[in-house]
């Protein structure tokens, strides 16, 4: 199909079937069983086999229409990729429509306090106990968990296998009573990730992704997805914005989905922030102010100038230049460059926090919120390893854990 | 200028360090943060009765124990360490300084033994709104009661100031620039805790209507008084950040040495071992600028306005740089608030701001330095 | 605003790569760099004749291609790259720019095709001794002298101003600001080369003692065309400085993956890694911000002013500083005369202060912003 | 002996045998043969066997009477010392005395092109043959070999054992014509330091020190009184100012000696410069300039008071404490921040060198000698290392070169 053609098709289905009138769920069903939600995905499974190059022209007569796509926050997404590439049918028939209709949510269960960077040096176990799996250990850094239907879960099947194929991938029920989920309070008093407690939770065998030992590439897929995602929860959070009770609905999801990211703005530093402040302190008129001011913004403007030129080059079908795999580490610099600045022309303000401190506590959020970028999704450290590594080609570390029985690594013995 | 610590300052160290590392662990610091004082009379009268530290630095005439800086700064370098919930530097060092350099020997003789003793709580209030640290700033007005004064006006950011029971005041009289002493009770004094970004030190913002106050020392004489002890509570609190940046950064150490990742301690990647190389180097040297600052108060040095200046813009760096460190090593668990770094990193960002930030104290030692410059330039 | 660059510009980045690094080897830019010049008319005759890079943004009705400063920025990064010694910047930057930015189409006829081909080198006098980079601190003088005009005064950090065919000026004439055309080997001028820290980039002082020369443009009218040169020079140098950055972080890399100590690669060690890592980061922020600044200049950007000023910082402090890790991964051998890097590290300096350093352009382009802010600061 | 006793007896000494105009050998031939030149050392061998905290009473007596010591230059006495600690009586006969009166100089050819801060993989190589060794390799960044007599070599022996077995030390003379030295000319114009080049250069058997294989050990030896003595040259450096033949030669001396170290000072930074520059220039009415030179001097101050507290404690006997290992790492800080305060102050100024730039060309030697202060004598990088693992007790990193033969170990083959 030719691009005219598919916006046609999209166009004319539109106009015959879009009613903001309608329920949410209901209003998705059709549109899943029609495949323009998703119509990049196999048509056998809710799409129309179309080419990712034809997906924006699809979404543009949405825009047009004003119609609301499928369902699409985070995890929900990550848990649909995976199952489309691992899962059995019986999984996809399962998962995937609620899935796409907003029904059910996701959480990914693989951090654990043991392995923060080390995503594959998990410890929770899962054992075939007479005719299902049995699930003990602990996971942390859970968004949503306590709202989440079903996890993605990621434990230790063999201790004797070496650290990368002793892992399993389930789809786990959150919803039983070996699952505990407890809100993780951070330093600047958000709760925004979740741990979660296993304990003789229960996996029926069907729920495994791919097979035994299998874990670490089904991890590998969600991962990669995460990667080249990590844009999207942000810019579908910004809704649709008409009257109708589709419309009504689709704002309390957002509303709900994006609750744990309130503080995302000020943990990147609230660059926006800083000349408003400035002025309205009076702090402005010194200079050395305004040069630290000007230094961050000679690298908040060099980081989204940097972003554009990679969008650019990715849009131009070039390949993937050097530019492309920097970002978080600069804005985890941009970041931490705002803190400071913000420190500073707040001067004694930044004693105070909350409704008696500048910008009505705005400042002191930011202030005890940048510490998470430069560790959260991969620390600094991890990113500056990976650009020498994948981009530079720079040796690799010797690996001291990757060949030996798991059992047998030096591990955490405590969190 | 003495550049170690006697023998007897090393006992007296690791004496305080043992008892205050038993008085006050991050469990304690997290009951009384909880607090609405932050302190606890009982606790406060039970430090002070078994080691008389707020008597540490006040005369013995007065109640005191005579020692120099020198010692208080131990004091105050081994509270940072703990983060120990106290109003000690309120009242040993903000009131019981303002008092030592402004006031009459009688003002001495009758306010100070009850500081020393721990009894009474005593506080400085010398800033205002805006924040602005420089005495000239004052607004806050002081006119002529009869034998008596009355203030009106505000003050803000005082520490201990809804808690304390008893304030100096900095006011402008008609003579100029003077100080006060007021009973936290007073009538038309309004006392309300602020929402300080470090739970564990707790400010208040003072409103004055007509309030009854005693002069402190003569009238309009406040100006080089208030500026040394300014100059005393940069130093100490500068010694207070280096044990807070120390501590933290024996903690990060002992993290990064226990923790496994990847089947090694991530103390042997060379990134981390580089970060606590330069962690290490940046603590010591402020500590070096912290004591020298303290040795300095303790000679008369005559620049020693510029040295405590320097030994604050020193601290203010380490501390806080060493408490991003600090969260960075620890990684995800260092974010959480059942981890205690965020304490320290909360103390580290508000005594940063505190008395100055470092770029307010680097440009004024720079005007102190800068007439010893201009005569040297033709050299 | 482009944010890539068309196929057509990396072919002609591609074939330029390729000619300037077979004709700007460094043992060339070592044999040039002890000349006086600094350059050789022959070289330079033959790299115009083949690729005609000074006509690049020169209109083809003056002679020239008639590109856009987005193909100018292409030629300075890779000049930038092999460090070509030439009066590029000097005449196809500088003073072409003046002409046209401040010339009438009658000087642009008579002064800009000699400048595209080639075959007259030119460049731009306008600062002077106190090496103040704002206009208004131009002190030379301008009087009108029957049909002509003559100057007095000096100029000085002018670039190949002792090897320049012609000078265009930079004067305070009784009507303003102006600017002038003068011959280098007119009467009057006195051209002394100076001792510069980067010997790729020679610098000179002009005497003028009552020099003939011509106006160019209105007398008066030289404030807005010479700051919008200013501002090309920034942009355009900016490029050429993120040539130099890249080519250095490569060349430390390549460097690095080949020396070996303590039985591996040095490319293995984290910290090596790490500082790989950050150095690839800041050079290729600085890059966005020079393409963004160059694709601003040719789309008219109402705030190019601080654009200009932005990019100018950012590849100043990139430059610079991978100028300083380069070195030190080369260890002891980067430090020798033998050694490459030093050419790039004396470049790096020297452009950082050219046109006025980081401090300087972040206060310009703050000055720029703050209109903006005062507005916004209410939203 | 007491202090009081020493005290008269060096004073008595001097009394009758010190004069100024001697020469400066025939002066020193005397002064070695009473003990009191080194007083430290073995009766036996030119000294007195005095304990080492009775020699600074020893050194205030000299001073009193303004008498000249033995010579003292660099690697001289790391040659002595190596040389009593590993030396046979005939090694020490033939050069301890002849050390003291300067009239042979020394060098030290340890580092090599492939070899910088890993010494131990030296490869030029020692091959016995015949009745003698034959040297052939090359050596850099050697300070006076132009001018040395003799030169402390550390050369493989064999290649067949593991890295730090296979060497072997000597003392090899410089004036032979297997020796070639050319000077190494540094980005800064000067050059201090020189390349050694041996082609089959010759060492008698005799010439070793302690035994083949063991020279990693007396190389040792050599670097820890190297590190020990890293502030000797510069205090002696001062020289005597008086009247008489001796002080003339020692003048005379001391200038040859320390030619090579003429830009040290800009190659610190030349902190003392810089409000001086700043004022002069008008720099300083710039707040932006005064924050910087601030930063520059608080962190010169806190360094140079960090290795005050260091001498301090030691003075007192009390343990070395982290202070003590950190003073190269701190100027080396110091520099690198001097050399940017001095830009920001130079501002055009910095385009300029010799007569024509700032501070009649001292700035812009600055900006060119200070990259070599966190290169030079172990790079900023190994002075990390150093105090991670041996002030903080962090892990080593794994050795991948120590347990093999040397020749299976990957090394440079271009320099």
């Amino acid at each position: 199909m030719n691009e005219a053609a598919v916006r046609a098709e999209v166009a004319g289905w539109l106009k015959a079937n879009w009613d903001p009138a309608l329920g949410l769920v209901e209003w998705r069903t059709k549109l899943a069983a029609s495949g323009w939600g998703v119509p990049h995905w196999p048509a056998q499974w809710h799409g129309r086999d179309l080419s990712d190059g034809l997906v924006p022209v699809v979404e543009e007569e949405f825009a047009k229409a004003g119609a609301i796509g499928v369902a699409k926050a985070g995890i929900r997404t990550l848990a649909a990729a995976t199952i489309l590439a691992h899962g059995t049918d019986m999984q996809k028939a399962k998962y995937l429509l609620r899935i796409l209709t907003g029904e059910d949510t996701w959480c990914q269960l693989f951090s654990e306090p043991g392995s923060g960077s080390d995503v594959a040096g998990a410890v929770t176990r899962a054992e075939f106990r007479g005719n299902q799996w049995v699930v003990n250990g602990q996971k942390v850094w859970t968004t949503s968990a306590h709202k989440a239907h079903w996890g993605l879960l990621l434990a230790r099947t063999d201790w004797d296998a070496t650290k990368h194929r002793g892992l399993s991938y389930f789809i786990i029920d959150m919803k039983q009573p070996g699952v505990t989920v407890q809100p993780l309070r951070q330093m600047n008093g958000y709760a925004s990730f979740n741990q979660v407690f296993l304990t003789d939770a229960i996996v029926p065998p069907e729920e495994i992704l791919s097979s035994v030992g299998d874990g670490w590439t089904v991890t590998n897929t969600t991962l990669m997805h995460e990667r080249r995602g990590a844009d999207g929860l942000r810019s579908w959070a910004s809704g649709t914005d008409g009257a109708g009770r589709a419309y009504d609905e689709e704002r309390a999801e957002i509303a709900t989905t994006m609750e744990p990211y309130r503080w995302y703005p000020q943990r990147a530093g609230r660059v926006d922030l800083v000349m408003p402040q400035a002025v309205a302190s009076g702090a402005i008129d010194d200079p050395v102010v305004r040069q630290e001011i000007g230094r961050l913004l000679v690298m908040a403007k060099s980081a989204e100038w940097t972003a554009r030129r990679a969008r650019t080059a990715k849009e131009q079908g070039k390949p993937q230049g050097p530019e492309g795999s920097l970002g978080k580490l600069a804005s985890s610099n941009v970041a931490r460059m705002a803190a400071r600045v913000h420190t500073l022309i707040a001067g004694a303000g930044a004693l105070l926090a909350g409704p008696d401190g500048p910008a009505d506590g705005m400042v002191a959020e930011v202030l005890l919120s940048v510490p998470a970028t430069s560790i959260a999704g991969g620390t600094d450290e991890i990113q500056r390893n990976i650009i020498a590594e994948r981009v530079l080609k720079m040796p690799r570390e010797p690996s001291e854990d990757t060949k030996k029985p798991f059992r047998d690594v030096p591990r955490n013995t405590v969190s | 200028m003495k550049f170690s610590f006697s023998p007897e300052q090393d006992e007296f160290r690791s004496n305080l360090r043992r008892f205050l590392a038993e008085r006050s662990p991050a469990k304690e610091v997290r009951r009384l943060m909880e607090t609405d004082a932050g302190w606890e009379r009982d606790a406060w009268r039970r430090i002070n009765g078994e080691l008389g530290l707020t008597a540490v630095r006040i005369p013995e005439a007065y109640g005191g124990h005579g020692f120099g800086f020198g010692e208080q700064a131990i004091v105050l370098e081994e509270m940072g360490r703990v983060l120990l919930c106290a109003p000690y530097f309120s009242s040993a060092v903000l009131a019981a300084g303002a008092i030592l350099n402004a006031g009459t020997d009688a003002q001495k003789a009758a306010l100070l033994p009850g500081i020393a003793s721990g009894a009474v709580v005593a506080t400085l209030a010398s800033v205002e709104d805006g924040g602005d640290w420089e005495a000239d700033a004052t607004r806050l007005a002081a006119t002529r009661d009869g034998e008596s004064w009355r203030l009106d006006g505000h003050k803000s950011f005082v520490l201990d100031g809804h808690s304390a029971d008893l304030i100096v005041v900095l006011a402008m009289a008609p003579g100029g620039l003077s100080l006060f002493t007021v009973a936290g009770a007073a009538d038309g004094l309004e006392r309300r805790r602020l929402n300080s970004l470090d739970p564990t030190r707790k400010l208040a913002r003072l409103e004055f209507r007509a309030v009854q106050a005693a002069l402190l020392g003569a009238e309009g004489a406040a100006a080089g008084p208030f500026a040394r002890v300014m100059a005393e509570a940069a130093v100490l609190l500068a010694n207070e950040m280096v044990g807070g940046a120390d501590r933290l950064r024996e903690d990060a150490l002992a993290y990064a040495m226990m923790r496994m990742q990847f089947g090694r301690s991530i103390a042997g990647f060379q990134s981390m071992k580089h970060k606590h190389a330069d962690m290490l180097l940046e603590v010591e040297l402020a500590k070096s600028a912290a004591y020298f600052a303290a040795a300095a108060l303790d000679d008369g040095d005559g620049d020693v306005m510029a040295t405590a200046s320097l030994a604050k813009a020193a601290a203010s760096e380490a501390y806080t740089q060493t408490a991003v460190h600090a969260i960075q090593i620890h990684g995800g668990i260092g974010f959480t608030w059942d981890n205690d770094t965020h304490l320290w990193f909360k103390r580290a960002k508000a005594s940063e701001a505190m008395f100055g930030d470092a770029h307010f104290h680097r440009e004024r030692m720079m005007q102190q330095m800068m007439g010893d410059a201009v005569m040297g330039a033709g050299s």
